[in-house]
């Protein structure tokens, strides 16, 4: 056995052996391929007079466009607020005993989330056109829905409330994902149902609400746009608003998009932050940042040699 | 202004260059009580739709001949005038819910919506056909050239909702293919599919085709300069409002008035479509 | 017996169990119980799998709500208020104050992952019975010692073995201050080798004068510490007595099986 | 102790007492006061004569309306197809292990993800306005982008490939709920990563991805909207069309949320189906349908009393 | 002794590790493991947590890739194929394909929840090694009677105990007809009524001449059914030899102190 034993191999060698690594031709066509693709498409616009670059450059930093970026973070910050709150409230009572609660919050989500968000923004902008003075049945009090409610408000209302029915789904798949076990365990400590919501089950939930939230904030920031109707100018209005006067349509969606394209990718920064506070706890080491998590799952040369959990 | 040079095709110098109309106190005594204690009328417009009625570079304040015209109909009646964005499609709703007091807003008046809102006429301006730059298919507003054709309209409007369709049935009267008509949610999607080729024209307010065309680099231009079918352009009331017999006092005065001819001039609209006193009721009532 | 005359008593049995009976759907998991444990003392339940052990310490904490008969903890009755011969059902509210006199430490640990283990510790005494922090603080690293965890009090749950993470379910537990301490399998989920450390701060809990009921498999444990040992069959408690009696010399068939499986 | 024991006490008997069941009142005042508003909302909004009933059940079953629900529906499952599918490949290639194929993935989510669909839409149905020709950069091929993609054709495109980008992120999440054992198993027994991940981690992974994947399917619904800009009139699109003619703007607003409600409900129904078939085996007895699940977690009397998993 | 030598002789080891390292980070879990299985044989792998069991069973099966030394199973190099004197990485194909020789069976069962008992076992065979169906079907049956579980066939794994999980993962592994068991603490999870069931499981597949790996911790098993006992401390092997010599007199302070804790 000595004679394989290759007396001067470290404690990495594999004796008399030379190891030569695994090719993946398939793979590096294929990565070839994509990037090859990539860098034209990219050279292609980058080249083609007909996107204006001059004119996107020229724009970028435009008053309107930055007052436009603007409204759009106000309104897409304040409408997931008032999603997620709201979102939260109607998961516990689509979870709670009461038949009538939870019939409440079901129909209101079935509504909300049934209906196109431009007909609930409609409808918030025009309800004075449904209900010309706001009685709520009592005598003497008779509200003006237009002065009660604001192009802005209107927007606020429209986008949160159907915010809070795609969001509850979301909390609910949360909530109901985390084991029985922990809020045994907190019942059995005495914490009463709202504290092992709010302190045991709602923290953990959260790793599972992150991603999707992530999602429904991305779509929100496009969502915005659709305030358009109540005249409200954020990012893309404001784009459309100036091509209208001068027709330079191309360059200013890609102004538009780059913008969003920035103010995604800034938060997606910000969700993998999120995520790895929230993943506390969760893994044996250190929790690793995103990036390193992708990678865990499908590695190279031993896919399934990930030391998670079953190996101990 | 960041594209001076194209926004000079139809010259939008300094409001002051506009002299102000004068205060006509027999349509101002008109006006019911209310509005006259609040001194401001509220007017609903969308401000996309140049030359009518666009955003100065702020992106809030609205300009344009409507804007203009709306600021003399306040001098004329006393009254100081806000002009609130709104949808195109929102703003009749709005004035019979009392969201805007009347709306400007470049509205031929039709029948359908005389229905719903009276009219001050205060223009008289038809449709025009956009075509790509040369008219490569020679396409004009002669119903049997535009058969079996693709053209471009905007939801909405006069072209699209009762001109095309009136187009398309004299084609298949006469045995030919129909048009196909594709309405887009706006002018700018319109204007883009004839740039892109997906329609062969655009057909749609004349005024406001002829500016797009002008901003368009020559892109595409009018097909000739028929004014084909004038049509009353006016002020929405709501149905039966107190305060229409003080604008329409207002509008008859405004007409004849030099303002009028100098709003005219400053957005390049030819002569053709201004109306005479008489023409503002009959907009209303005809 | 009535009420009035167990309030009267000096000598209150702390547990006592009266015909209790517990039913999941159309299956009955619980066929009658009777059990009453005395403030010290330390009883094992043995029974095999489904005999409803696990069912009838759920009870006790009111996890579960019982069908039939009563179930007293100290002088109270287990989900009720009595007024004259009526059994008022418990508020939320009310039971939760409740559970405070009685901690449980569950098989497989349940620790909350996203805190650390002092925060574990603390959170109820904080949250529920609003202690002050710096006592409450003083008494979990308290605790953390005498469970041999003091080091671990920064540590996340995951970064434990299961036997630290089953001794810092104790000390969460003890951190309340409890009466009364319930043990569901607490070993059986831990590895041959880290049994022991659980076994003996048991052991030294029990010493204390803790009045414990242990659901276990193991069967040296029962024999060193436990006062009683109670074999469940089927829902029914089918034979008890002191350890040494039932294990060694165990008088029904079904317990006899039971034991040389286990032993 | 026998005189505690009631001879005539039955199984479910306590004794000599009598049982009180536990009284909410609050509960009961919330669930009445919430009722109450919802009665009179909707007692409200169908007298109300500016919701022009007359006028929606008049509109309801036009032929515009009934041919746009048709497009939206065929948008909507092509759409979605095509995003589920290019999503699977995208979420699969971002936990590749080649750096390429892995970047290229990154780049299409956050490029597809971060701009708005309607530049999207607006992109592939006027390609042709920035390439009036694709060459490919190979002579002699000349394509017109008019004829190769049609008004459909870009709609389902932008629609799709944006859908792909949101679902691939929905995709990854779900792959990486599955516990690394299952992998493990499945590659010990020689299955290679193609086969675990369609016959392994995938099927189990159905259950965290379908809920969000509801979403996203009603969420296109509603956009789909968006295809207006490209003169293709859906169901919304088709409302507004009649109303910009007859100005019932209101009616044909309720016309198109209907019918919304309606696809919505339908669908969510099938979901729960969906739900509850790709749950098989994962709890103790039969799959509970989703009513019962949502039921199970917050009890009324029993709040922990489920017994799941650990309780064994 | 040569790959050639290796080939010639006719009793060639099934397992072959030659100074097998394996280090995760900076911390090597494999210090330099020497071991040959023969045909046949069964072998225990004993030692305390985190000695490096688990992690050596999974080199044998590819599912960690070897940083240093040699692994062969009969006259493959695990993860190579042999050139002159070069060693070329497999491609996952290869990986694969060589998988099948080998099953394996894990602490926590592993089996696919979304699959009944039968499909369970059918999947690798069909798929994998794309056998025909009512063979597989044929072969699976007679399995699950070997293990006790033919009327579980269409049952899915949740509704099994604990026990019959691990026997169905015991078939499935059989199912490939693999010349190689490994088990990773196969009974570790299992209430200790359920261990029996499957250690009996066991013993019968190592009676019928099956080669077998296992980790354990039930010496009573070891004694009796090994004809090897491995105790591994630290990441290397420490004692080795006949059950009875090593579990009744171990040489080693560290294996007598182990086996103080665990007997
Ligand atoms: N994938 C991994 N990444 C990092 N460390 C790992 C990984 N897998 C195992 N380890 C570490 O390697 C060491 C040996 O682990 P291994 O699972 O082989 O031990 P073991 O002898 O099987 O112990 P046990 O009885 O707990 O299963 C442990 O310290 C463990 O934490
Ligand atoms: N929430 C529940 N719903 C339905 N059946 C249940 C529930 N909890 C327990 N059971 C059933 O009640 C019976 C007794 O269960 P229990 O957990 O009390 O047994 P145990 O004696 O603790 O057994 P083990 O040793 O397996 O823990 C079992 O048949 C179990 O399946
Ligand atoms: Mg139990
Ligand atoms: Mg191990």
């Amino acid at each position: 056995m000595s004679g394989l034993m290759n007396p001067t191999a470290t404690a990495t060698g594999h004796g008399r052996f030379t190891v030569v690594p695994a090719r993946h031709p398939w793979r590096w066509v294929a990565g070839t391929a994509v990037a090859a693709v990539v860098i034209l498409l990219v050279i292609s616009a980058l080249t083609n007079p007909r996107f204006g670059w001059d004119k996107v450059s020229l724009y970028f930093r435009d008053v309107a466009i930055v007052n436009g970026i603007g409204i759009t973070l106000f309104l897409t910050v304040v409408c997931m607020a008032l999603g997620v709150g709201l979102g939260v409230v109607l998961a516990v009572m689509q979870l709670s005993a009461n038949p009538v609660v939870k019939a409440s919050a079901s129909a209101y989500v079935t509504i909300f989330r049934g209906t196109p968000v431009l007909v609930q923004l409609l409808f918030w902008f025009n309800l004075s056109a449904l209900y010309p003075e706001i009685t709520f049945g009592i005598p003497g009090v008779s509200l003006d829905a237009n002065q009660l409610i604001t192009p802005l408000a209107a927007a606020i209302l429209g986008l949160g409330l159907n915010e809070a029915a795609y969001m509850s789904e979301i909390v609910r798949a949360g909530i109901q994902s985390i084991e029985q076990g922990q809020s045994e365990a907190a019942g059995a400590l005495g914490m009463s149902r709202i504290q092992t919501l709010t302190r045991v089950v709602l923290p953990q939930a959260m790793r599972v609400i992150i991603p999707p939230t992530g999602n429904e904030f991305i779509g929100m920031l496009k969502t915005t746009s659709l305030v358009s109707v109540l005249a409200v100018p954020e990012l893309l209005y404001s784009a459309q608003i100036i091509y209208s006067k001068n027709l330079q349509v191309v360059p200013l969606l890609l102004v538009a998009s780059i913008w969003y394209i920035i103010i995604t990718t800034v938060f997606s920064i910000g969700q993998g932050y999120l995520e790895r506070r929230f993943s506390r706890g969760t893994s044996r080491t250190v929790p690793p940042t995103p990036v390193e998590r992708l990678r865990k799952f499908f590695r190279v040369h031993s896919p399934l040699a990930t030391g998670k959990g079953n190996a101990s | 202004s960041l594209d001076a040079g194209k926004e000079s095709a139809v010259s939008t110098g300094p409001q002051d260059t506009i002299p102000a109309a004068a205060f006509n106190k027999a349509a101002a005594d008109l006006l019911p009580a209310d509005v006259k204690a609040r001194g401001t009328l509220v007017v609903g417009t969308d401000p996309t739709f140049p030359p009518y009625e666009f955003y100065a570079d702020d992106n809030k304040t609205v300009i344009g001949w409507d804007a203009d015209f709306a600021k003399a109909l306040g001098e004329t009646l006393g009254l100081k005038v806000t002009m609130t964005p709104a949808t195109f499609d929102t703003i009749l709703p709005g004035v019979s819910s009392h969201k805007y007091d009347v709306g400007i807003s470049g509205f031929n008046v039709t029948d359908e919506r005389r229905k719903n809102a009276d009219f001050a006429a205060y223009q008289s301006s038809g449709s025009g056909l956009a075509v790509k730059a040369g008219n490569p298919k020679n396409l004009s507003l002669d119903p049997m050239k535009l058969c079996g054709t693709r053209v471009g309209g905007e939801k909405g409007t006069t072209q699209g909702i009762e001109t095309l369709p009136a187009f398309s049935l004299q084609c298949t009267d006469a045995g030919k293919e129909p048009i196909d008509i594709q309405l887009f949610p706006s002018q700018n999607e319109a204007n883009l599919a004839l740039i892109s080729g997906r329609v062969d024209s655009v057909l749609s307010g004349l005024i406001g085709t002829g500016y797009a065309s002008k901003l368009s680099d020559g892109a595409f231009e009018l097909a000739g300069d028929q004014d084909y079918d004038p049509t009353p352009v006016g002020i929405a009331l709501p149905k039966d409002s107190p305060l229409t017999a003080s604008i329409v006092a207002a509008v008859k005065s405004l007409v004849v008035s030099d303002t009028y001819q100098q709003i005219n001039t400053r957005y390049g609209i030819p002569q053709t479509v201004t109306i005479s006193a008489d023409a503002v009721e009959a907009g209303a009532s005809r | 017996m009535t009420i009035e005359s167990i309030n009267a008593t000096g000598q209150v049995p702390l547990v006592r169990a009266q015909d209790v009976r517990k039913s999941f759907g159309p299956h009955q998991v619980l066929k009658g119980i009777d059990l009453e444990v005395s403030s010290g003392e330390v009883v094992c339940l043995i029974g095999a799998s489904g005999s409803g052990k696990s069912t009838f310490l759920r009870c006790v904490n009111h996890l579960e709500k019982i069908d039939g008969g009563l179930l007293w903890v100290e002088d109270r009755v287990v989900g009720y208020r009595i007024k004259g011969d009526k059994l008022h059902e418990q508020s939320h509210n009310e039971i939760c104050a409740d559970r405070t006199d009685i901690g449980m430490v569950f098989q497989h640990f349940n620790l909350f992952p996203h805190m650390t283990v002092l925060e574990n510790l603390m959170e109820a005494p904080l949250r529920v019975l609003k202690q002050r922090k710096d006592e409450v603080r003083r008494r979990a690293l308290g605790l953390l010692e005498q469970v041999g965890l003091e080091q671990k009090a920064h540590a996340y749950p995951r970064h434990l073995s299961g036997g630290q993470q089953q001794r810092v379910a104790i000390a969460r537990a003890l951190c309340m201050q409890p009466k009364l301490m319930l043990f569901d399998e607490p070993t059986s989920a831990l590895d041959p080798e880290l049994v022991g450390e659980v076994l003996r701060v048991m052991k030294d809990l029990a010493k204390s004068g803790m009045t414990m009921i242990v659901v276990t498999h193991e069967m040296g444990f029962a024999r060193d510490v436990a006062d009683r040992v109670v074999f469940m069959h089927d829902g029914r408690i089918i034979e008890e007595g002191a350890a040494e009696t039932v294990i060694n010399h165990p008088q029904h068939e079904r317990t006899r099986a039971f034991l040389s499986a286990v032993l």
